[in-house]
């Protein structure tokens, strides 16, 4: 057996549109160890939340896990029946969305919905529910919990309710969260709050943590580890001091390059030019080429395999060589 | 909330205002209530004699003045048709029009909310399909035909239920559900509609992540949310049931209110048809503050804005 | 529930009437418009009415004048009669009837023209009580039908005593006669229960409880039947008649009725109609016996003359008679100019004789006609009619409440004529006018029966035929249905 | 339902990126017709009442208002009793059950259409307008509403028709009057809730005039509840027509139509079933075929779902 | 106020306030206000960008809006070159509307879902009747290459855009009657960074070539910082601090400032600390603390913080702080 808690490998998830199968997930792999953070970061579209909702098992109607494996501690997570994945979720493997105001259900109430996931996965009566769903309230550093849990959602304030998300998610104890950009649209202030609030949690349990997000900032400030997604596909993985001194992938470079920083002020920023391709027509060759300021004549001809670069450094580039900061 | 309900219920005048004037209007354009209260060999004397003694020949402003100001004390006149008071004859069919209104919303929410779960949870499956289609064939089945079938299976052939007429529980049975498959039909449709979009939301997705189950995402969390755009319809379906089930009455020799308009309708019986309309306006403003309350119920949100 | 009685059209009324109390249960296709006999205007009351309230004399099964409340009576002169009532008679409240009921009834009726049956007492002056069982009627002029009025809708007994002391909102909420069924209850558009006066003058009546059901529609009339728990039902469509015959027990009993559907032709200057080839041509060119035997499930009479026998002054010469001959309405048309296209005429109707306006109008197309189907939803029907206003030709069904010719003809009087037929026979006129106050009673049915050969040549209404009434029983009953359509309880004989 | 792939049928191939093309407006109306198995059952369904209504008299074997008592109440062809020259049967009065039907599609679909067309117009506008400008406006529209949500549809029927006199144009108008309301209140919610989106404050920060956002931003955000409503509405207004020609309202014989035919049937449920059942089953298949068509041209008037179903 | 600003300022805001009525209760009777935007007053020079930053919630978008005459004030006075926007007519508000542009913050909701992205940028060429025909077709494609999307995406609807291309059909729009102030909320919150850089590139370069003037929106303080020249800083609907840019970044005087300064992430795992985070209950708008607004956050707060509201007053020249101690001189910056 191995130590590893998370072990994604191949994984294909693709939706079914009016114009055939789209992939969405094209072949991603990588891992998450215990008490380890890993960050997904990439351009939006380019697969991070699929990814994510894969390894729940809650891809929605016309998308589909084709292929791969999910390997939760060595078991199989797409090979469970639905009633066993149903075990896993929010028990093993919890989750926490974007969007805070809608992702928790508006008219329950705050008490009512986590105690709903305790319930659910221990037997404990409703009255012990509560007790824990308050423990959990003040967990998560919410002042005045007992008088929260009967409180609805509108109630409270986008950083509480994504506190609340947080408490629901870690109600159980799980080996895994993840967190799907839990901090876009709050206030910085607020933003800190919560992630060092994942990051004290994940220290004290082990908890492995899987966290999407755009914010370069909190990657580095949070991240053990970096995935770069880029068109459905892992594009660079590695360390988080490896990736920001030393990016591989012409993407990731420009995606650095493109941060205002409040250390230094530049007149213009280096945007990279061009859009995310659209899944459906993909480009051929390294579907970065368009965009890439290093493409060749080669690039739009052979679609790259990701290969080391370093000691746990492993970038999707031909020219690989070539590229530097 | 006392001052909500005060405010809600000062709805009630305007609207009884509107509706007064609306059928003042409407029923005395339609024609000459003299004509039908006279036998066939009535002579022109007759007729204007009655015309004289009802006080159909003073103005028309007079007459809503006159009106207004009795309807106010409750007093709508006395009907052509039974010579007694029109409100006590009104209200006495009250009873007879809600049992079977909520029996057959009972029905309808029995039918429509299994069927409009299911064709969402199965969308654009066949299933959905065949409910699509069950409820288009709810919908324009004629209550009579729907009717007179129940009757014939259940009361003459199987000698369950009884045929026709008010009574006990098991007189309300057809009735209610002839009147509840119709309604079901839009019932589901909405259903249908309002939880594919509840479906889509964040919150069926948290609910799924905590690994509860399915049948609990569906009916639990979907559902009351899904179920806040129906209680709309309902309101409106409700009040319709009250003034509006002539043919189902009819089939069913059922004695309520719509029997009663209807007939009063016809034989220009202003007084009944003035005193119903204002009813049924009471009850469409009642129910528009109980749909309010019920809203607020479902949905704690509505508290704050 | 609440409210509804138990009893009554309870499931299996056959069995229930065979063992303790016996309930006699009659379906009917409207309700009652009220228990003042007064203000009432519909045979449907009156079939319920009668058994509450009696009438000083009544009419027999052959429309024969029998006593009632009066046991003889007299002519004094052109203008009084005389009337000796029945001693011991109580109403439901134990009031003895007297002389003084007589006279409060008939009074108000006669008195307050809000009342729907004022138009036919109002020729009676005042009621004299002569002593307490003797009371003197008297008419503002020779009435030959007064004895009629008496013993129709609005002549019903009512208690002065008991009213004038409660009033008359009181006595319409607990109503009370003379009759051998006394009121219970009456929940309106549902049922009306009577149950049976032990002290009625004729001893004690047949049942324990007679129940009037009002049921509209007509399947669910029959449906009530085949399930057993009405012994009576009546108005069963013509299309049912098979069916309750097939089912065990169940039976069918017809009789004509008081009413004779017929087209009215305005003979107005300038109207197609008026003239006389061509109202003969419609005539001949509908075919009456087809039209009863299908449509109407063969239950009906062709008749030339809507004074039906039972109806004063019938001539029976012209009863279940009926001309067709299309081939010469035709050439009636071609004679009348109408030569290519055919005449164009409107057919009003109200919308519960659609179906028989709709094979008349196919008929009349057939013969070169060109009808214009004007279906009236029955009060616009109602008002248009009382208005003249219809074109040249309407359908309706008209009844006679006083078993008189005078009651079918007075729209053909000139007065009474203008504007709807604009029919105008000095000859008709003068016989019609004679026999209005005319009280030898021979030569006053001459008079009719002459108008109605000519009024059979000139037209100014097409008979298509008598209706009939057709009821469906149980086996529990025995019943005979009248040309009056009413249901007397005590007439009615439990099979049992 | 149908077993053939819309996609194969035609002809595409997923690897060709040409294909994946933006497609013409007709031609995407249309392949998105083909592609909805409930789009086209509907379209088939319509087309095929629509055909009917057009060459009925070629379709008919009769002539509908020709009348023939004594072979009334024949039942269809398959039945005993039938006879090869109705196969549908007759009805009450001997009229042929077929030509009747073929005929009634004339004007149950005019009168179902129509009327509803009329009834949405007026509760478009009106929920538009009380949505829109709110306060005052608001508060009298939904006030008259409630009032004609009070007073008995038959009164408002009676009274028109009996001002106005019977007929198709009539019909259409006073089925549309009495049923205005339930396109008000929905319209009125949609539009508050569409009122408060940035898109119109767009609107209106670029300076057009109320009437321009009305019109183009929010009219055609709210169709598709109206279509909703709209496609239910059609079997309403079909049997409404019954009901009215049951009081001797609707159309006046010897022209047919569907609920005309329903309701000459009612007596004969218990007996002679078909004369109600038949057409029935018309209208159950022409607004089968509208709800179909309506759901199906909803998601076409929605661009979002140009990727989705 | 600002000395370094010379000339007459393009708006100048007076004593700004919107207070929404608050109902509460299950019926919904009016029991306060929820004061979104509280007395505001600041100038923006033509040709400059003031940067507004504040936590969710402080009133930003709503101080937006009442500017571009979409909301419409409680209290307080706007002047738009010089002229007072409360006392012009409806027809002339919509003819001033076309010198004052707000671009939303949600690029998706801000565009109709059911018109084509051509009719959307044409929209205002026809209200206004600037363009007709061939003209308005040209116009709307030069102003689509403007923003960097080709002619081709013209007939497509908003949704099959991305959130970046979707922003800069909004600015497009915003562009066609050339204001002369463009609000921009958040322009680049729902943004992923790589887009992000376009936009501000694309602001930046529309300014200099247009002479546009921006109050710029959001609450990332690094593209805050990269795009304005002074910077607001708002908390619970009022300006606690406003600065050049620069200086706010080198000597925040107000701790809420400070705060957000010391809570943004940076983006390079050598410098990564412990985020000195905020504790304290974030307070209601609807029944904001009484004296400083912050206090209840506050690690400096005193016993007058309590009791006094503290005034917006000038520190240094052109910074300008609400705050009883100020903290230039007690902190250390980096
Ligand atoms: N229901 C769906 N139908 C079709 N395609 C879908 C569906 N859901 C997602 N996709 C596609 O899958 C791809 C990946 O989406 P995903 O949500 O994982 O992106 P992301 O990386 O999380 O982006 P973001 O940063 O914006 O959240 C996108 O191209 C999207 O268009
Ligand atoms: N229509 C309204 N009715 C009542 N309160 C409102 C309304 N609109 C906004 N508010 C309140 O006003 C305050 C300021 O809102 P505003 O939208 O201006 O904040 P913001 O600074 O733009 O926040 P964000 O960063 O989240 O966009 C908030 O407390 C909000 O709840
Ligand atoms: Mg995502
Ligand atoms: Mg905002």
């Amino acid at each position: 057996m191995s130590t590893k808690l998370l072990e994604v490998n191949q994984l294909k998830t693709y939706f079914k549109t009016e114009d055939g199968m789209v992939p969405s997930v094209n072949g991603v792999s990588f891992t998450v160890n215990p008490g380890e953070t890993l960050a997904i970061v990439g351009e939006s579209g380019s697969g991070k939340s699929v990814t994510s909702l894969s390894i729940m098992g809650l891809v929605a109607a016309p998308g589909k896990v084709v292929g791969g494996e999910i390997l939760l501690e060595g078991r199989d997570l797409l090979q469970l029946s639905k009633g066993e994945m149903r075990k896993y979720r929010g028990n093993e493997i919890s989750m926490i969305f974007q969007e805070p105001m809608n992702s928790l259900n508006p008219v329950f109430t705050i008490g009512n919905q986590i105690s709903e996931v305790i319930r659910q996965h221990q037997k404990l009566s409703k009255a012990e529910a509560r007790e824990k769903s308050i423990e959990m309230l003040e967990r998560v550093g919410i002042p005045g919990a007992s008088k929260v849990v009967g409180y609805f959602p509108h109630q409270l304030s986008g950083g509480m309710r994504q506190r609340v998300m947080i408490a629901m998610a870690l109600a159980c104890r799980p080996k895994l969260l993840i967190a799907d950009e839990p901090t876009t649209a709050l206030d910085v202030t607020i933003q800190a709050q919560i992630l060092n609030l994942i990051h004290r949690l994940s220290k004290e349990e082990n908890t492995g943590i899987i966290l999407i997000t755009h914010d370069l900032g909190v990657v580095a400030e949070m991240a053990d580890r970096v995935v770069v997604m880029y068109a459905g596909e892992v594009v660079e993985e590695a360390n988080v001091f490896d990736l920001f001194e030393k990016p591989g992938h012409p993407y990731t470079i420009g995606l650095l390059g493109s941060l205002p920083k409040l250390t230094e002020q530049r007149e213009w920023l280096d945007s990279i030019p061009g859009t995310v391709p659209n899944m459906m027509q993909m480009p051929s060759g390294c579907p970065f080429h368009p965009r890439c300021p290093y493409a060749q004549e080669q690039c739009t001809q052979v679609h790259p395999e990701i290969q080391a670069k370093d000691q746990g450094h492993y970038v999707r580039c031909l020219r690989m060589e070539e590229v530097s900061v | 909330m006392k001052t909500y309900i005060a405010k809600s219920l000062l709805q009630v005048i305007p609207v009884l205002l509107i509706v007064s004037l609306i059928v003042f209007i409407l029923v005395r354009v339609t024609g000459d209530p003299v004509a039908l209260m006279l036998p066939e060999t009535a002579t022109a004397e007759d007729r204007a004699v009655l015309t004289q003694a009802l006080g159909l020949d003073q103005p028309l402003y007079t007459q809503y003045i006159k009106f207004i100001g009795s309807a106010l004390q409750g007093d709508f006149g006395t009907s052509f048709r039974y010579g007694e008071s029109a409100l006590p004859l009104v209200l006495e069919r009250l009873p007879a029009s809600f049992e079977l209104a909520v029996a057959a919303m009972i029905f309808a929410v029995i039918i429509a909310v299994p069927l409009g779960v299911i064709s969402a949870v199965k969308r654009n499956t066949f299933m959905d399909l065949i409910i699509s289609s069950l409820s288009v064939v709810g919908k324009a089945m004629p209550n009579f035909w729907m009717g007179i079938m129940l009757i014939l299976l259940f009361s003459v052939m199987l000698g369950m239920l009884p045929v026709s007429g008010r009574g006990g529980m098991e007189h309300l049975i057809l009735p209610a559900f002839t009147l509840g498959v119709g309604l079901s039909a839009q019932m589901t449709r909405l259903i249908r509609s309002s939880m594919l979009d509840i479906l889509n939301q964040d919150y069926i997705r948290t609910a799924r992540s905590k690994g509860i189950f399915e049948i609990v995402v569906i009916g639990k969390h979907a559902f009351r949310n899904g179920l806040i755009p129906v209680v709309t319809i309902m309101s409106l379906q409700f009040t319709s049931l009250i003034g509006g089930t002539l043919i189902t009455e009819t089939v069913f020799a059922w004695p309520g209110l719509g029997q009663l308009l209807v007939v009063a309708v016809n034989t220009h019986d202003m007084a009944i048809v003035q005193a119903a309309v204002f009813v049924i306006a009471l009850i469409v403003v009642i129910s528009n503050i109980l749909t309010d309350i019920v809203y607020r119920l479902l949905d704690p949100r509505i508290k704050y804005n | 529930g609440c409210g509804a009685p138990s009893t009554g059209g309870s499931k299996d009324s056959a069995a229930s009437t065979s063992t303790d109390s016996k309930v006699l249960t009659i379906a009917n296709a409207t309700d009652i418009e009220s228990f003042d006999p007064h203000n009432n205007n519909n045979t449907a009351s009156e079939a319920v009415l009668v058994n509450v309230f009696d009438y000083l004399l009544k009419n027999d099964s052959q429309q024969k004048k029998v006593p009632g409340l009066a046991t003889s009576w007299e002519k004094v002169n052109d203008t009084t009669w005389r009337f000796h009532l029945r001693e011991g008679v109580t109403f439901h409240n134990g009031d003895p009837f007297t002389a003084e009921d007589v006279k409060y009834t008939i009074e108000r009726v006669a008195k307050d023209n809000t009342l729907k049956q004022n138009s036919y007492f109002k020729n009676i002056k005042e009621v004299k009580v002569v002593d307490e069982h003797t009371a003197d009627i008297i008419t503002d002029g020779p009435d030959p039908l007064l004895l009629n009025r008496l013993s129709k809708m609005g002549a019903g007994i009512l208690p002065s005593k008991y009213i004038e002391k409660n009033g008359i909102e009181a006595f319409l909420k607990n109503p009370i006669g003379t009759g051998p069924y006394k009121f219970s209850q009456w929940i309106k558009d549902d049922r009306v229960v009577l149950v049976k006066n032990d002290k009625y003058y004729e001893g004690q009546p047949k049942w324990d409880q007679v129940v009037f059901r009002s049921i509209p529609e007509a399947s669910t009339r029959v449906s009530e039947l085949l399930a057993g728990s009405v012994d009576i039902a009546s108005g069963i469509p013509s299309t049912d008649v098979a069916r309750i015959q097939g089912e065990d027990g169940k039976k069918i009993v017809k009789a004509p009725i008081q009413r004779v559907l017929q087209l009215i032709l305005r003979q107005s200057q300038g109207s197609v109609t008026a003239n006389p080839k061509v109202r003969e041509a419609i005539d001949l060119a509908i075919d009456k016996k087809g039209i009863v035997d299908s449509i109407a499930g063969g239950a009906g009479i062709v008749t030339r003359t809507s004074v039906t026998p039972g109806n004063f002054g019938a001539d029976p010469s012209l009863y279940e008679k009926t001309l067709y001959d299309p081939a010469k309405a035709k050439e009636l048309l071609q004679q009348a100019g109408y030569a290519g296209a055919g005449p164009e005429l409107t057919l009003s109707v109200s919308s519960i004789y659609k179906e028989y306006a709709e094979v008349v109008a196919a008929m009349l197309n057939k013969e070169g006609f060109k009808i214009k189907l004007d279906v009236l939803e029955p009060s616009a029907f109602s008002e248009r009619y009382s208005s003249k206003s219809f074109k040249e030709m309407f359908m309706i069904g008209i009844g006679n409440s006083l078993f008189d010719a005078s009651n079918n003809y007075n729209r053909y009087l000139l007065e009474e004529a203008k504007g709807e037929t604009d029919y105008n026979n000095p000859k008709v006129e003068k016989l019609l006018q004679h026999a209005l106050t005319n009280l030898d009673t021979a030569s006053r049915e001459k008079e009719y029966q002459q108008v109605q050969q000519i009024l059979a040549e000139d037209r100014p209404a097409v008979y298509l035929f008598q209706m009939e009434g057709i009821y469906g029983t149980g086996n529990g009953v025995n019943f005979q249905p009248r040309s009056d359509e009413m249901f007397y309880a005590e007439d009615i004989a439990s099979a049992k | 339902m149908a077993g053939i792939n819309p996609i194969q049928a035609l002809g595409s191939d997923p690897d060709n990126p040409k294909q994946t093309l933006r497609l013409s407006a007709i031609g995407r109306v249309w392949k998105q017709l083909l592609r909805s198995k409930t789009g086209t059952v509907g379209a088939v369904l319509i087309l095929l009442v629509s055909l009917t209504a057009l060459f009925a008299p070629l379709l008919a074997t009769h002539n509908p208002a020709d009348i023939d008592p004594l072979n009334r109440l024949k039942p269809p062809i398959w039945l005993a009793g039938g006879v090869s020259e109705h196969w549908l049967g007759t009805d009450n009065l001997g009229r042929d059950m077929w030509s009747r039907i073929v005929y009634g599609a004339r004007v149950s679909l005019i009168v179902g259409i129509g009327a509803v067309l009329v009834s949405g117009t007026i509760g478009a506008i009106l929920g538009l307008l009380a949505g829109f400008y709110g306060k005052w406006v608001d508060a009298v529209i939904m006030r008259v509403a409630d009032a004609f949500l009070a007073i008995p549809a038959i009164l408002l029927m009676l009274v028109v028709l009996a001002v106005v006199g019977p007929g198709m144009t009539t019909l259409i108008f006073v089925i549309g009057v009495t049923n205005w309301v339930a396109y008000t209140r929905v319209v009125r919610g949609e539009v508050l809730s569409i009122k408060e989106r940035d898109f119109v404050k767009a609107a209106k920060a670029i300076g057009s005039k109320n009437s321009r956002i009305l019109l183009k931003h929010i009219l055609p955000n709210v169709l598709s509840s109206f279509i909703v409503i709209s496609g239910m509405n059609v079997a309403t207004t079909i049997i409404m027509e019954a009901s009215l020609s049951f009081l001797g309202l609707g159309i006046t014989p010897p022209a047919v139509s569907w609920g005309g035919m329903l309701s000459d049937g009612r007596q004969y449920v218990a007996t002679s079933w078909w004369v109600a059942t038949f057409p029935g089953l018309a209208i159950t298949i022409t607004v089968l075929g509208v709800i179909f068509l309506g759901d199906w041209l909803r998601d076409v008037l929605d661009p979002h779902m140009k990727a989705k179903e | 106020m600002s000395e370094t600003a010379q000339g007459t300022p393009l708006l100048e805001v007076n004593g700004l306030k919107k207070y929404y009525p608050m109902k509460k209760g299950w019926f919904s009777q009016k029991s306060g206000y929820v004061r979104a935007v509280d007395d505001l007053s600041f100038k923006v020079m033509p040709g400059e960008t003031l940067g507004i930053v504040g936590e969710s919630g402080c009133g930003k978008s709503t101080t937006g809006q009442m500017i571009t005459q979409l909301l419409e004030p409680t209290a307080g006075e706007i002047r738009f070159q010089g002229q007072s926007l409360s006392d012009l007519t409806d027809e002339e508000v919509r003819k001033v509307r076309r010198d004052l542009q707000f671009v939303f913050q949600d690029p998706y909701s801000s565009l109709n879902p059911r018109m084509k992205v051509f009719d959307i940028v044409a929209e205002p060429l026809q209200v206004h009747g600037i363009a007709k025909g061939k003209e308005l077709k040209a116009e709307v494609f030069r102003l689509l290459q403007t923003v960097g999307l080709g002619a081709h995406l013209a007939d497509r609807h908003p949704h099959e855009f991305s959130g970046g291309q979707r922003q800069r059909i909004g600015i497009a729009r915003a562009l066609a009657m050339k204001p002369k102030l463009i609000v921009c909320d958040e322009p680049v919150s729902a943004l992923d960074v790589s887009i992000q850089a376009q936009i501000l590139n694309l602001l930046k370069e529309l300014q200099q070539q247009f002479e546009l003037t921006y109050i710029f929106i959001a609450h990332g303080l690094p593209s805050v910082k990269h795009i304005s020249d002074r910077i607001a800083v708002m908390y619970l609907g009022k300006i606690v601090e406003l600065a050049d840019r620069d200086e706010l970044f080198a000597r925040p005087q107000h701790p809420y400032t400070k705060a957000l300064l010391d809570a943004v992430p940076v983006p390079d795992p050598r410098l990564r600390k412990e985020r000195i985070t905020l504790t304290g209950e974030i307070p209601n708008p609807a029944n904001p603390p009484l004296g400083c607004t912050f206090h209840t956050r506050c690690p400096y707060a005193q016993e007058i913080c309590r009791g006094q509201s503290p005034l917006l007053e000038e520190h240094t020249p052109g910074h300008v702080a609400a705050c009883h101690f100020p903290l230039q001189k007690q902190m250390a910056h980096e």
